[in-house]
């Protein structure tokens, strides 16, 4: 693990990427989700992202710590933002480095979709017109402390 | 009186669209000796503000996810956790 | 598509980001590939990247082109090195830009099993000792001229 | 001295294995009118330098892969493409 962190300052493709770089491992795959402008037919203005920042700091550190031991990453390094984001800009960052392609495509995959899934983050959009709304989330279950919950997912899906 | 003197205070966290429901983020409550999550969520949903609170909700206690039957300690941060959208 | 290009000279992830950022869509991934310093035990001095240029070109635009028509990205750029690449430099980088997350992943992944599957490119390891060796490779097959190879891969393999 | 009258010329190209196996990566060559590609290749394969061609090999005609039945025309660029190694 070299970074898992929740920041409310930008975020950025080249810093994450340099993280995870030095090990000259032969694969890195970096993944980066953004704030679009327009979502289901309206104009956005901003992406405000709550967070229960202490316990997602955690999640966020187990999620990467599980990618490097079930998928085969070597390193892996999440950034995910805080507060106003706004169209165009970065709310979520991962970058890992793997000895190979595969492990380094489920790794950051797994990533991507434990945070979708798990992460204790909600966000409001707001709109060009002044209206906003709670976005849609993702139950992540009641779960025993030490469970860790798998999603599988369709790599050919939405 | 009694129950109160020897209720368990609880830190509550409320998140998202709960915290707009219970119009804050945070509650320092009481519950009584051996309740459990589910007794603190039915507690909850039992009066406003936060009647409204759906069916199954997960819970967060000192910041791990926490089944309905795990036991509430004194000083315990409990967390009610909307469905979420991270990413 | 916004790049497919075979080239000698250094490339980075930074030039390969932003040629599919600024569409403003949602999710971008992006893979890399380089040259360990070591494999199968032996320190690599360098390694020696010989193209069919003019076809590898081609066919590099084409395997754009078919993960956007069949894997729903809206942006990719590809390029190759060609030439010496040493420990540490990057071989390979793909970049994509789609709408959804697993759109996403699964057309940078579909370029790069491609790319190992049939560009024309074949790659003479150097090492440290002097010694050199043509790398195995895979057999593109024979196929007719219009006819575009699927291959499957499995998301949890090597 | 009719057959190479009448022979088609090709501009053979070889990379990587085939090439050093060759010694050079062009040739041009001549084939008997109505040859396709296996018989192209077969023809390389009968005597040096290219006799330790593999039994399976794949070709590009003019910049695409080709199937063993392509008609061979005056001035394709024939190809014996090596298993690849991309990436």
């Amino acid at each position: 693990m070299r970074c898992a962190e929740i920041v409310t300052d930008r975020i950025s493709p080249d810093g994450l990427l340099r993280l995870v770089e030095d090990g000259g491992e032969g694969a890195v795959v970096l993944f980066g989700g953004r704030v679009r402008g327009r979502n289901e037919g309206r104009a956005v203005r901003v992406l405000h992202y709550e967070a229960y920042e202490a316990m997602a700091a955690d999640i966020l550190a187990a999620i990467g710590a599980e990618a490097i031991e079930r998928c085969g990453a070597t390193q892996v390094a999440v950034r995910h933002r805080a507060g106003d984001v706004h169209p165009g800009e970065w709310s979520l960052l991962v970058a890992v480095a793997a000895p190979r392609r595969a492990a380094g495509f489920a790794a950051a995959r797994y990533v991507v979709e434990q945070v979708k899934g798990r992460l204790p983050v909600w966000k409001r959009e707001v709109y060009e017109d002044g209206t906003s709304r709670w976005l849609d989330g993702v139950d992540p279950g009641v779960r025993s402390a030490d469970e860790v919950p798998m999603r599988t997912y369709d790599e050919g899906g939405a | 009186m009694r129950q109160v003197e020897t209720g368990i205070p609880i830190r509550l966290l409320l998140f998202g669209p709960f915290r707009e429901m219970a119009g804050r983020g945070e509650m320092e409550i009481s519950v009584p000796p051996g309740s459990r999550v589910r007794d603190l969520v039915d507690q909850l949903r039992s009066a406003p503000p936060l009647d409204a609170l759906p069916a199954a909700v997960a819970v967060a206690v000192n910041r791990r996810f926490a089944p309905p039957d795990r036991d509430l300690a004194a000083g315990d941060e409990v967390a009610l956790v909307p469905p979420v959208a991270g990413g």
